[in-house]
């Protein structure tokens, strides 16, 4: 059965700014998870906090709106205790790569199966304009009083140098551009980010659609290949894909920049300590018999008898 | 002796900690009662660490006390850190080689302590030699020191068993096993016995300790005689368990069904961690039980936004940490309280504030702990008093959470984290495990916050619905709701769950008194206080002090009925306040609770724990008169 | 009239602030004192939000009340969220084109008002569209409804000035400043000032917005007169400062030498730190007049430890948060205690817990602030109640943090931050700049932690001389300590600046009374409360209710003998907490501090102030026999 | 006149355990302190907490033992409130690159004239030897259980993707060399980020001092020149810098990666909003006159006259 993109709606009214990019996001994501046909019951989109953390509810799958910075965590609590679960991160370029970037470079030495999705709009949209991380240095957006002091960062290169398995960037206004890159990164088994160019139409008067029309290429119409299949391929595609990440300013490349096919993911590492993870994680197991903890007072003398003395 | 209190010192990675464990494994092998509480420095190697034991025949010790009748030593430091501890015709066992030394050869010792020794040689005419400071020892408090030559040992030994003495020189700190075991008159086969469970497969090592500490406890019994010999144990205890507070709470989450830890390392709370990851694979008799995932986060941060995601999948999940780890959990602290998710924080409390003493005692978080995080949100606050209570209570923690849908944050110190104690192993039998209102399968469009239902029934992240959570004010789906009705419906719902609480929970379960009835004067404590106190409050009786022991075990909520009475029972200048900390913590919240003002204190907030001696002292002041008395005791 | 309510209300983005402003300009320029009160989701554009302002020709009024006299809507959801807030009587202004429009096509609504106007709707046989409503209120509440066609209007002006309707559309939100300027009879000319005082040099924004307020202010005196009219002011101020809350702390931390100020966003305190910023370089008459560094840090975490950096080196230094924000500062706090650095925390509380209500306020901070941080070390807690006294303790605040060398935490609200206020410019003769004992010049050895005082003289990083910090216990140089007579020296030589300053700082500044002296009902609050208490208590008066408000001001010293003989003045019953959070939380800390229990609470926790209106019933309640009232007024 | 390296030793026991890496970085301290002839007064040694959070308690400048991870806000606060000083950050690599990562990367987006040392011994020493953010996966030091799960950052790819405008690699047991690259670093103007090779002898039994021995080569013995001179230089040798500190295994190249001279330090940027910055900078502003504000009502009106109307 394939559920339609529409049923995946929910009955919250979405009060972004008429014209906000998030809608293509949103739009894109509804499209995918229809595509994918996800389970409403066991997926779950996990937010920060900003306009695109509201993305959640939106969503008539499972959804958890955090903290400013710690969509990250969470998620990988659901994740790591539930592996069976699809999980989806939104969140802002304040959230994600401020506040939070520290559980971000974390995610990508970890490599676990999420997908991240970056609502990149250069201001912090829900307290009002600030500039955000990926704000350039130099621009003055509508809410800032004086041209940002602050450099930026490159979301892409810093998803890189911290070890992501999938690494794309799309664009809000394309929607199924984006909703191809959304369902291969959660195709993708690993830790997958995608940076979406989002345009805040309210407190960005300098990436605005028209800003981007002009810029944003696909680098799958040229011969890219971002694709590590071997091992060995690692570092020069790397390297390939962080020159990539460096072009930003007359062309900006859409697509996937980089994905390892080799890597494994932090589940299957896990699965390699404890063999009975993936079929028997922590939700789904018994802890109990009868109200009764399982271990009784002979299996706790057996499992702790490193512990225990027999007094002579 | 019936009961004896010991210090062995060395310098921190001189392999102390595995002798005071052998010693402590032959002991209860042979049947007595331990409890050992370990002093160290926030440092790797080189600096003073002790181990500071009391050992019993006639029960298992609750608490530590000086003068002690035994000191002994790997190094000088130790000798000028605790002559003054000894007994007057107490033992000191010491090497040779350092007579020497000197306050200025010891770069180790910290200047303070340097200084105020310096002034005590000066006055007693001590040159500030080992040598000199053990001539006077001897002769005016009639000490009794056992030099020695620790480095023949080791060429001895090196020789019997082949190995270069640089190389032998590892074992020194089992000279010290020797000398104690020989002193103490423990069987030689018990000593065996530990060794082989310490060492397991690794022959050698079992073999070359043995040989060393058989050699010293024969030349030490040839020499002395078991001067300290224990009289055989009146316990009649078969097994015996021997643990630290990590290992006791690492143990009980496991039984309890932990499924998930995640934790950032930090002392005295990571030693919990790393013992439950040993365990991440349950297995007995070759069958899987069941497995626990362990995850070192980046930050505390993480653990406890991760330990919360892992809950709202259904599996029991917690995470562990003290002073400096909570303090930045308290915005994830509070999104759980909001959410109505069940999760545990193990909080070890530490010497604070800020980094503090990393590696010492304290009970100074409890009102941090009560009103942590911004806003309002109930919260369920225990704390344990000793290795058992904090057994049982750990596992009760969950069943808290999960029934009231909450957080809960279950308090404990290094004190209890770091002592090692002989206990009767738990007794499983009695033990519930209770998830509460947890459904497993949904019916219908399910409302996670249900409002018709002060708890409402919990589906998990995964099962056959869906739900959303916010840290933003809900509806009963879990979406953002600003509406003022709504509000205060779901604010009231969830505060509501604390007066529930309050009812359900005995308060029996939540304070215990420990007194026949007829006391007039009444120690109120909590925490590591605990065990002290109540010997404290034994051996005033049999001074004719009719002392009683309140033991406050959950602050929140907080059991203040009893708490009440039992107060109004007593004399307000007879009720004082015993504690590891400055402001007498519990007495504020007390006053908070209760209205009533406990108007004396004896407190400590020096790191190290309270002292038998001290207390039964200061609560003699406090009869006298004084109103705040500050412990100081312990190097 | 005296005295007026009125509230304005529209989608948020729709320029309802701007025009609330010019309004308040305006009434201010012809002498009236005004408050207002901003509520607004946590949204940028689409849902509602409103002003609502209390207007006095006698008074700067303090406080908020309903009904109100006046409605004025961009939008349906105006009419239908405010209708029932109208007096009897009443004018309601709205837009004649949304007529049509229901509850259904009202996207933007929460659903839980819709369901309970349905429910009123059908009870009162309203077909739910907005005639209907209008209809029903003007037959049964005999309120004057006032339609505009805005869209007439915004076509009528675009001709006029040239512009295509769809960019006339902007001015909208004017067509209610002429409305209610027309109402209340305001003086065209302040109207046109405070154009010119808000739009500067932009004029062609004043003569549209001119034009069209000018336009409808005729049209609907002409039809209906000055309905609403406003007797000449009695007050007779020269001048008036407009402000905010945020606006008052940013001015008073640059009076009081603020040199270093780093937030994160975040509401509701932003805002003064874009205020600072925007007076980053101060210049009087172009003579530089100093400088404030403000840093926008990537976290809290960040922003609370480089304001402690920048103290370290004498600059005055400050950050402001609001709950989640000061969540995630916890640690860095107790760096600050354990290091007696002079810091200011500006906190502005909001609807907690966790994310909550991000752009409502509250209350519910307090006792969080007075135990946040692991471990125990004074720190300074003052909350204060209106601007002008904020705008005096945010000055005062660094004078504390220096005098004893300790972090000072101002707590403040979301409801004072965002209400604007007529104040009397402040005084500033009377204000001292209290360093503290600060060396300019270090001779011979400097110890930053010199026991022998217990504020022991503070030199800067930079000056003559060197010393370290560390979150360690440390000795007197500010190295690393763990010996446990240093560490009980230092631990009390920190706590005991906490008695100093009890001791110094004079309780009447600590706490205010309101009363003449014969009330025997007292009500208790602080912070916001302060207002509508004071209000309240002399309406109570005209009532033969002799009620009197005791506003603590400061938590930390607290006041304990003032607020202890005051409360002993009152009968138990007649004693009253009044709180905007659950558990009446100053209750909870004046008895912890003094030991008395305050048995009845006034309390208000959906986000919105508390109301006179309200406040009053409740007060009669409470007197007639009720605990606990909780107020839910206000949508 | 020179103080001499020994002049910067305080009087505190050195408590780090015999054999340890950390002794080499305070030797090179000592010496590059020496050689610049920084005085003490106007030095700030600031550290976060861990073994090598102990550093500034061995050195006789001013220092700061701040909180874990949180180094690099402390000093930013104190460099910005007084640029006048040099303030240079010693951190663990758990404490920097793990809890603190946050702001090493922000740190890398303002470019503060500031110098990172980072001691680099792939474990959390003081917490007695887990796993730090520069542990590889599957390696396991003694006191690891189980062999390592999670992957390792790339410290120099981390700080050159931040924005960091110096970048060097030295070893600890290298003084001299060492020494050389500390010197130029807090000569540098801007953000100045060493990762220092510091074999933990207690707890990290892999890379220990034989094992540096045979990887450890100078880079500046070949022809590299990572010296960005003009502005159009910079993504070219940025590219190469991150090729570089991609070799990892079999050789490691110590000596700088990256240094970019062309780059405006975030003091600078301050001073263009505030041309008094530089000369009056928040730390030497005299805020009071006799105990009075030094506004007084006339200049308050003045000031704030925005705020204020004239009643007619
Ligand atoms: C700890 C904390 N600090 C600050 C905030 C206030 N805050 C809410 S949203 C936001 C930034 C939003 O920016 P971004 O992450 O870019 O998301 P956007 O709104 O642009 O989608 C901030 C700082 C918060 N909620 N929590
Ligand atoms: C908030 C907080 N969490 C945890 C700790 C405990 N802690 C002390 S040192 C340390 C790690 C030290 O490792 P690293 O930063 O690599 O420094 P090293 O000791 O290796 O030099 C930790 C986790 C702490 N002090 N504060
Ligand atoms: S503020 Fe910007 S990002 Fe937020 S909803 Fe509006 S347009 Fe979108
Ligand atoms: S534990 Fe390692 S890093 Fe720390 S002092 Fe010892 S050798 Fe050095
Ligand atoms: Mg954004
Ligand atoms: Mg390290």
């Amino acid at each position: 059965m394939v559920r339609k993109p529409v049923e995946y709606q929910s009955d919250v009214w979405v009060d972004w700014c008429p014209g906000c990019g998030d809608f293509g996001i949103l739009a894109s994501m509804y499209r995918a998870f229809s595509e994918l046909d996800l389970s409403p019951e066991k997926t779950v989109v996990v937010s920060g906090i900003g306009c695109s953390g509201k993305t959640p509810h939106f969503i008539k799958t499972n959804g958890v709106h955090t903290l400013h910075g710690r969509a990250i965590p969470f998620a990988m609590g659901i994740k790591l205790a539930n592996p069976e679960l699809t999980v989806i991160i939104n969140g802002g370029d304040g959230d994600l790569l401020g506040i939070g970037i520290g559980h971000f470079i974390a995610l990508g030495r970890r490599n676990i199966d999420l997908t991240i999705i970056l609502h990149n709009n250069t201001v912090y949209g829900l307290t009002k304009g600030q500039a955000s991380p990926t704000l350039k240095r130099g621009l003055k957006p509508k809410s800032l009083p004086k041209p940002n002091i602050q450099d930026a960062v490159n979301p892409i290169a810093l998803a890189l140098s911290s070890g992501y398995t999938f690494i794309a960037r799309g664009y809000s206004m394309m929607v199924d551009h984006l909703k191809e890159l959304i369902k291969k990164a959660i195709q993708h088994k690993g830790a997958a980010f995608i940076e979406v160019l989002q345009p805040c139409i309210t407190y960005d008067n300098i990436h605005t659609v028209e800003y981007y029309k002009k810029r944003v290429y696909k680098m799958e119409d040229s011969d890219w290949n971002p694709i590590v299949e071997k091992i060995d391929e690692r570092e020069d595609k790397m390297l390939k894909a962080l020159a990539k990440s460096m072009e930003y300013d007359e062309k900006i490349p859409i697509g996937v920049f980089y994905q390892d096919k080799c890597a494994v993911s932090f589940e299957e590492r896990i699965h390699e300590r404890i063999p009975t993870y993936l079929e028997n994680p922590p939700a789904k197991q018994k802890i109990e018999q009868d109200g009764r903890p399982i271990i009784d007072n002979i299996t706790f003398k057996k499992i702790f008898n490193q512990y225990i003395v027999e007094v002579e | 002796m019936y009961e004896l209190s010991i210090i062995i010192g060395g310098p921190q990675g001189s392999g102390l900690e595995t002798s005071a464990s052998i010693l402590t494994y032959s002991l209860a092998r042979s049947g007595y009662g331990v409890l050992s509480d370990r002093e160290y420095f926030s440092n790797i190697k080189g600096r003073h660490s002790y181990v500071h034991l009391t050992i019993s025949s006639e029960k298992i010790p609750t608490f530590l006390t000086y003068p002690v009748q035994l000191v002994a030593g790997l190094d000088h430091e130790t000798i000028f850190t605790h002559f003054e501890s000894l007994e007057d015709g107490g033992v000191l066992v010491y090497d040779l080689y350092i007579e020497e030394k000197t306050l200025d050869t010891t770069p180790s010792m910290e200047e303070d302590l340097k200084k105020r020794l310096n002034l005590k040689f000066k006055k007693f005419g001590i040159d500030g030699s080992v040598k000199s400071l053990i001539k006077y020892i001897s002769d005016v408090k009639k000490i009794k020191p056992i030099g020695i030559n620790y480095s023949d040992v080791i060429n001895e030994v090196s020789k019997k068993i082949a190995l270069p003495a640089s190389q032998a020189a590892r074992y020194t700190s089992s000279i010290v096993i020797g000398a104690v075991a020989g002193l103490l008159n423990i069987n030689k086969s018990n000593i065996e016995y530990s060794l082989i469970r310490r060492f397991g497969d690794r022959r050698e090592l079992i073999q070359h300790n043995k040989i060393i500490i058989d050699l010293v406890y024969d030349k030490v019994v040839e020499e002395h005689g078991p001067l300290m010999k224990l009289e055989r144990s009146k316990l009649d205890h078969r097994e015996l368990m021997i643990a630290s507070g990590n290992d006791v709470i690492a143990m009980a989450k496991i039984v309890g069904g932990l499924r998930y830890q995640s934790y950032y390392p930090i002392t005295p709370a990571a030693d919990e961690s790393f013992m439950i990851e040993s365990y991440e694979k349950l297995e007995v008799d070759g069958k899987d039980a069941g497995s626990v995932v362990v995850i070192q986060t980046e930050d505390e941060i993480a653990a406890i936004a991760s330990t919360i995601g892992a809950a709202l999948t259904g599996a029991r999940a917690s995470t562990s940490t003290s002073g400096p780890g909570f303090s930045l959990m308290v915005e994830g602290l509070g999104w759980a309280g909001m959410n109505e998710v069940p999760i545990v924080i193990t909080y070890y409390q530490r010497g604070g504030p800020s980094t503090g003493l990393p590696t010492r005692g304290s009970q100074s978080d409890l009102l941090f702990t009560l009103y942590a995080s911004h806003g309002e949100f109930p919260r369920i606050v225990l704390a344990s008093g000793d290795h058992t209570e904090a057994f049982y209570d750990a596992i009760e923690a969950f069943n808290l959470a999960e029934r009231y849908q909450t957080p809960v944050i279950h308090l404990l110190d290094k004190f209890l984290a770091n002592s090692i104690k002989t206990l009767v192993p738990p007794d499983l039998s009695s033990i519930v495990i209770d998830r509460g209102d947890l459904l497993s399968n949904v019916s219908g469009e399910y409302r996670r916050f249900d409002i018709s239902k002060t708890i409402s029934p919990r589906a998990v992240l995964g099962a056959n619905t869906i739900m959303w959570y916010t840290g933003d004010e809900h509806d009963e789906f879990g979406h953002i709701d600003e509406d003022p009705e709504n509000r205060e419906q779901m604010y009231r719902k969830r505060m509501e769950k604390l007066r529930i609480a309050d009812e359900e929970i005995p308060e029996e379960k939540r304070m215990y008194y420990y007194g026949v009835g007829d006391e007039d004067v009444l120690l109120v404590g909590w925490g590591f206080v605990k065990g002290v106190a109540i010997e404290t409050v034994n051996t005033l009786y049999t001074k004719g002090i009719r002392a009683g022991y309140l033991h406050i075990k959950m602050f929140s909520p907080f059991p203040s009925k009893s708490v009440k009475n039992l107060l109004n029972r007593f004399e307000e200048k007879k009720i004082i306040a015993v504690e590891h900390n400055y402001l007498a913590q519990s007495s504020i919240a007390v006053r908070s609770s209760v209205g009533v003002e406990i108007k004396k204190s004896i407190v400590k907030y020096t790191g190290r724990p309270i002292y038998k001696n001290e207390l039964v002292e200061a609560v003699l002041r406090v009869l006298e008169g004084e109103d705040r008395v500050v412990l100081r005791y312990g190097p």
